[in-house]
């Protein structure tokens, strides 16, 4: 197999990746410091997507740019009411029973969805501008929305990495994920910064779900067939490593890509074979935050 | 084994039917029959929640439609006819209590659905240990075949048919086509589906070199791979047999890769119509099959069918699943009325040799295997069109296949019925 | 002959030299108390003796048997065990259950999935003995975790009593007890240790409990040893009356 | 407890108890509430097994389907495949999930909390993609369909009742056996190892192994509920070895009560039961399902059997 032809998977691969960073950088974030496994993450994203829908299609002359930033809010919102009124309720609780209440938020969101938007798919079209591709030599083509989905997950990773490392807010994050009890010694409103975080980590899976839309069939449902990827790249990574979730999605996308030229009757094990490797000689997945 | 022939007299109007019916039970049945006006009911199973609901609400619906026809024209025997729904969430175990319950609590007289052949091959020892009709409204060839049984019929197309179709519909349309490869799902379905897209082109001797086989994971979030895959195969034309969102996941991945201008033929053997209309105007040109397609026959059946469930539900009745559940509930209507009674083996033997026609067509049930055939099986080519906000088959692109032809031979099937 | 021996121990936390190049040697049957101010490595040294942590380099040798590598269970089968400064215990097991784990240890018999517990008369019994002698006795059905601060000291250091082992570390027995707690405690400690010939290691900060019990004391600052020598030796001693809270020592 | 009467609550008259009463039910019960009880009890009996991890040592695992499924997929192929006996084949199936749960085990043991969750997860998601693209061997998603009901040793076990009363058996010994390890000395140690596994170590008890023991309990049992299911449903899919699935008994052990033996059995009963009578009268009902859970965790945390617990004890101490 020719050079030119990996590199062009690897792109492609990349494309994947970003998206699965974008979702699950929320994830990462906000399990490290709230210690919440939010299963309901994929909803959240899925939320992302209809929104998105709704806002192109209901606001007369609405762009693909406005409609996400609005759904972004919209999910935002959501998130927001989820952290405040049930998830605070259970804090110091089992991860058993975190999941099992954000299990339960996924069963809500899921039927709301399905009463106010109906069971058919919808589909939101490629902004124009982004529509067509680049023919690559050798007749190859590179669409341009996927090159724009890298450029989106550099930016966002970019900037959670400055927002993480060069401000207060996200030094305290940092400080609380690595050690809970710091953050009330240091006299900080916990419950304040939890809900800001959370709704931080809803609003980039609402992002996600609005930049997928161009690729995927929106439907109720799509939260749940990808949350275990986005579970597997939070562990394999390390949760609370942003940094973490850079790589596992990387590694998880790139693999999905190279796997399926190589090796395709596998393609249904990828992410879990991955994870067990890395869990069998890294146990606290690859960046562990201390 | 003789052919059982089709005689014009037997095609039944539906409706017209079902307003004789009415007529009878109001003035002219005896007092005995009228006496149990107790309603017949029919038990359903299909999925209402989760990411198959886009399949199970609309067959959900379909059944109502046809239930309320045949209420306004007076019922069954005079009759009402009742529809027990259960969502059986796409899970096996979930169906096999659902239709326990449909059975055994509700007491339903037949049970009929299922959008996923798991669930509804799972049906099938039930309606063998509770002795009672199950009609399936999936896809899978086994039901006729080597799960066949004297309770189990399956009245809509079969994997194998749809497949074949596919098959010489490209053989007659893009006969110079030679490089084919396949983009299926990696379960039963799909590995059936292009085995026998495979078979229907050497029926036709049609000469095919497979340049690419692949197989793609259910709800798959990545297609670029498989896509770029198949471009690089060169191969010129490419049967898929992916459906519901993972066929509109492809398509919209696939379309920035100028993938349907480079490969000459995309041929698909499951377009559920509701594909079309999720995908609106980013529709792109491609050979579609699907068990109903809402356009092509301008039968009185087919336009009250679409304009209640325009009505009711306020959106096109676009998915198979729908019309399926309306043909199922319309057969076992007029089987009842030919047994003259809700007497299971007696409808088994009115719903054997069955002739109807429903929005889908006409259909007939070969009384050997249980499975339903077809009048045609259509394909067309999907096209712009200003009269729709969606696309539809180009006219001028119809293809038939007349259902007796590329139904399973009888000795191919692998049925063993034994006759109750 | 000495029964415990540390051999030029070292640990670090990042930049943090907690103890280094320690040497430590205690006889069999003696009592021995570790003092020094909060931060000078007594709970490090502890750990590393236990097998919470690995040294960096050096060795700790138990009777004559290297320990240092072993996991902790496998140290305490060597017949070392220890206690926590924070009472480390099992809060939702009643007083009685939270002995009788030690007890099945010690027993061995904590393998036995076929029999009910309660229906083992010698583990019973023995709980039961522990528990009078500690003055717990009116709380066995007590959930640990409603235990005043006192009675979990007391359920903490009967948990590594109940072990019977040849040496005893104790982390703080009697932190945060009033006056009669403590000595009680210290009666008790003192009536195992001449009972059973126990060696004893244990860090205290209050200065009554120590020259009451202690046979030799140790001092440490910043993870090293300063002197070592029998109470009245360390009481006179000037560099640890100037070090350790200035004359408040004695 | 040690020093508590035994009389009132003789864990032996209540088991014969239960079994005489549950026995008996058939005969005033309708066929369907047969099958449903019987599903109950199968579904109780994974419960109870998963939460022997989960409430009785303080592990969560997704992987507990692994062994109930290929349990259920090994009987079945037995079944089919071979003229064993039926009890030759169940007991091959379940010694199978013990071993795997031991290998599998083998490997999680050294991960904490949620890693080892997400292992577990990944360990038996790959059980069911072998036995959903297996095809040849297992049916691929169509699964394995038609499993007769074989004679048990000497008893015919076919027909709804019959069939009840060989799971009621086989369940009531099952829950016998792990209620006395819940009480025994090892039981009592996997529940040191869930409130505070450090100090367990520092006791001389090597947590590692007496997880890996609660591990491989909970696996087995939780294969001799998926050998009972196979017959019972009359097919195999592989479904039962989604992870999806491994969320049900972790659900109802939450639900009845994790620090409780007989929680999961009150989790099984009114989840089983409530899922039935909500999905029949609303096309909507994850909604109401969602809202109800959600309701329930935030005011029973503890479950019911903690909320009755807790009045129980409230009950008790208030005329003080």
């Amino acid at each position: 197999m020719e050079l030119s032809y990996l590199i062009y998977q690897l792109i492609i691969g990349l494309s994947y990746s970003m998206l699965l960073f974008l979702i699950s950088s929320g994830l990462t974030i906000i399990f490290g410091l709230l210690n919440i496994p939010n299963f309901a993450h994929g909803t959240l994203y899925m939320l992302g997507a209809y929104f998105t829908y709704f806002f192109l299609h209901s606001l007369p002359g609405a762009s693909f740019v406005v409609a996400i930033i609005l759904a972004v809010i919209a999910v935002g919102v959501i998130g927001a009411f989820l952290e405040y009124v049930p998830l605070r309720k259970i804090y110091e609780r089992s991860h058993a029973l975190q999941l099992l209440m954000t299990f339960s938020f996924i069963l809500m969101l899921d039927d709301a969805t399905k009463y106010f938007a109906g069971t058919d798919f919808l589909s939101i079209a490629t902004p124009k501008l982004m529509a067509g591709s680049f023919t690559l030599p050798g007749d190859r083509e590179m669409p341009v929305y996927s090159l724009f989905i890298i450029l989106c997950g550099l930016v966002v990773a970019y900037l959670l990495w400055l927002g993480l490392y060069k401000t207060r807010l996200g030094k305290l994050v940092q400080a609380g994920t690595a050690n809970k009890e710091m953050l009330s010694a240091l006299g900080i409103n916990v419950p304040r910064l939890f809900t800001l975080v959370f709704v931080l980590g809803a609003v980039l899976a609402g992002l996600a779900g609005g930049l997928a839309g161009p690729l995927k069939a929106v439907s109720v449902g799509m939260g749940e067939t990808i949350i275990i990827t986005i579970f597997a790249i939070v562990i394999v990574g390390g949760v609370g490593s942003l940094k973490g979730a850079f790589i596992a999605s990387i590694l998880v996308g790139e693999l999905n890509t190279f796997g399926v030229v190589f090796f395709p009757s596998f393609a249904m094990a990828f992410t879990y074979i991955l994870v067990i490797l890395v869990l069998l000689t890294k146990p606290e997945g690859l960046f562990r935050i201390k | 084994m003789a052919k059982k022939k089709i005689t014009r007299r037997a095609f039944v109007k539906v409706v017209g039917s079902g307003a004789l019916v009415a007529g009878a039970a109001t003035f002219g049945v005896p007092t005995l029959l009228r006496a149990s006006s107790k309603p017949i009911k029919f038990g359903q199973l299909n999925t209402t929640s989760g990411i198959m609901a886009s399949q199970g609400v609309p067959g959900m619906r379909g059944a109502q439609i046809a239930q309320e026809i045949i209420n306004q024209a007076g019922g069954i025997m005079g009759r009402k006819l009742e529809l027990v729904q259960e969502d059986d969430q796409v899970k096996p175990s979930v169906g096999v209590r659902k239709f326990r319950k449909l059975v055994l609590e509700d007491k339903v007289d037949f049970v009929f659905g299922t959008n996923s052949s798991g669930v509804g091959l799972a049906c099938v020892p039930l309606a063998n240990e509770f002795k009672k009709i199950f009609i399936s409204t999936s896809m899978s060839d086994k039901y006729t075949g080597s799960n066949c049984s004297p309770y189990v019929f399956r009245i809509g197309e079969s994997t194998s048919m749809a497949s074949k179709a596919s098959a010489y519909c490209m053989v007659a349309n893009e006969p110079g086509i030679k490089k084919w490869a396949g983009i299926n799902p990696d379960y039963v379905f799909g590995h059936e589906s292009w085995d026998f897209f495979k078979k229907g082109m050497k029926e036709k001797k049609h000469p095919v070199e497979i340049v690419k086989e692949s197989y793609s994971p259910f709800g798959s979030q990545d297609y670029k791979p498989y896509i770029t895959a198949l471009l690089e195969s060169k191969a010129e034309g490419v049967f898929t047999s992916l459906w519901t969102g993972d066929l509109i996941n492809f398509i919209k991945q696939a379309k920035p890769f100028g993938f349907f201008d480079k490969v000459k033929a995309f041929v698909n053997n499951t377009t559920s119509f509701a594909t079309a209309i999720g995908l609106g105007d980013q529709m792109v040109p491609f050979w579609g099959e699907a068990r109903y397609y809402p356009f092509y026959r301008d039968t009185e059946i087919n336009r009250k069918y679409i304009s209640m469930y325009r009505k009711k539900f306020d959106g096109y009745p676009g998915a198979d699943v729908g019309a399926e559940c309306f043909a199922t509930v319309m057969a076992l209507k007029l089987a009842i009325e030919k047994a003259g009674t809700t007497d299971t083996p007696k409808v088994i033997a009115a719903l054997e040799g069955l002739e109807f026609e429903v929005p889908e067509g006409k259909k007939w049930i070969r009384p050997e295997d249980h499975s339903g055939i077809d009048e045609v099986v259509l394909l067309g080519k999907f096209h712009r069109d200003s009269k729709y906000p969606f696309w539809v088959y180009d006219p001028k692109t119809y293809f038939t296949v007349p259902g007796k032809e590329i139904a399973m031979p009888l000795d191919q099937t692998g049925c063993k019925m034994a006759k109750p | 002959m000495s029964l415990l021996e540390v051999r030029t121990v070292s640990k670090s936390f990042g930049k943090l030299q907690a103890v280094s190049e320690l040497e430590l040697s205690i006889d069999e049957g003696e009592v021995r108390c570790i003092i020094g101010a909060n931060g000078a490595g007594k709970t490090t040294l502890f750990n590393l003796i236990s097998g919470r942590i690995q040294p960096d380099s050096g060795q700790v040798v138990f009777a004559g048997e290297e320990i240092s590598g072993m996991r902790p269970p496998q140290i305490v089968r060597k017949g070392l065990s220890r206690s926590f400064q924070v009472s480390n215990y099992f809060p939702n097991l009643s007083v009685f259950q939270n002995v009788r784990i030690a007890v099945l240890s010690r027993m061995r018999k904590s393998r036995i999935f076929y029999w009910p517990v309660s229906r083992l008369r010698d583990v019973n019994q023995r709980v039961g003995e522990l528990l009078e002698n500690f003055n717990l006795l009116s709380l066995a059905e007590v959930t640990a975790d409603k235990l005043s601060h006192g009675d979990r000291r007391k359920l903490e250091i009967s948990l590594v009593v109940a072990q019977e082992p040849r040496m005893l570390l104790l982390d703080e027995p009697t932190a945060g007890m009033n006056s009669t707690e403590t000595e009680s405690t210290i009666r008790l400690i003192k009536d195992l240790v001449t009972r059973l010939g126990l060696t004893l290691l244990l860090t205290e900060h209050d200065m009554k409990v120590v020259f009451s019990l202690a046979d030799k004391i140790t001092f440490m600052h910043y993870g090293q040893v300063v002197c070592e020598g029998p109470p009245e030796e360390i009481k006179a001693n000037q560099d640890v009356k100037e070090i350790y809270l200035g004359g408040e020592v004695c | 407890m040690p020093s508590k009467p035994q009389t009132l609550q003789n864990p032996i008259i209540w088991f014969l108890v239960s079994l005489v009463i549950l026995w008996a039910a058939p005969l005033f019960l309708p066929t369907f509430y047969v099958y449903l009880i019987t599903e109950i009890l199968i579904v109780s009996l994974f419960a109870v097994s998963t939460n022997v991890l989960l409430g009785f040592t303080g592990l969560l695992s997704f992987g507990q389907v692994a062994f109930f499924g290929s349990s259920a997929y090994a009987v079945s192929l037995l079944i089919k495949g071979t003229s064993l006996p039926f009890a030759a084949s169940f007991f091959i199936s379940v010694g199978l999930s013990a071993l795997a749960a031991l290998i599998i085990g083998l490997f999680c043991m050294r991960l904490r909390a949620f890693y080892f969750a997400i292992l577990t997860l990944a360990f038996s998601q790959i059980f069911f993609v072998v036995a959903y693209k297996w095809t040849s061997l297992t049916g691929g998603d169509d699964g394995i369909v038609g499993i007769p009901k074989k004679p048990f040793f000497l008893f015919d076990i076919n027909g709804p009742d019959a069939y009840y009363h060989f799971v009621l058996l086989v369940v009531m010994v099952s829950l016998a056996l792990l209620y006395l390890i819940i009480r025994s000395p090892l039981g009592e140690v996997l529940q040191a190892i869930r409130d505070n596994s450090e100090r367990t170590e520092f006791l001389g008890l090597q947590v590692r192994n007496y997880r890996l023991a609660s591990f491989v309990i909970a696996g087995t049992f939780g294969g001799v509920a998926g050998a009972l299911f196979a017959p019972f449903q009359g097919i195999v899919t592989p479904e039962l070895l989604h992870w999806s699935h491994s969320a049900e008994p972790l659900m109802i052990s939450l639900l009845g009560g994790m620090y409780f033996f007989f929680g999961p059995i009150a989790g099984a009963v009114i989840f089983v039961f409530i899922k039935e009578w909500i999905t029949g009268f609303t096309e909507y009902w994850m909604f109401w399902y969602g809202l109800l859970l959600m309701l329930l965790i935030m005011y029973l945390p503890g479950g019911i059997m903690g909320f009755i617990s807790e009045h129980i004890r409230r009950g008790k101490d208030g005329p003080k």
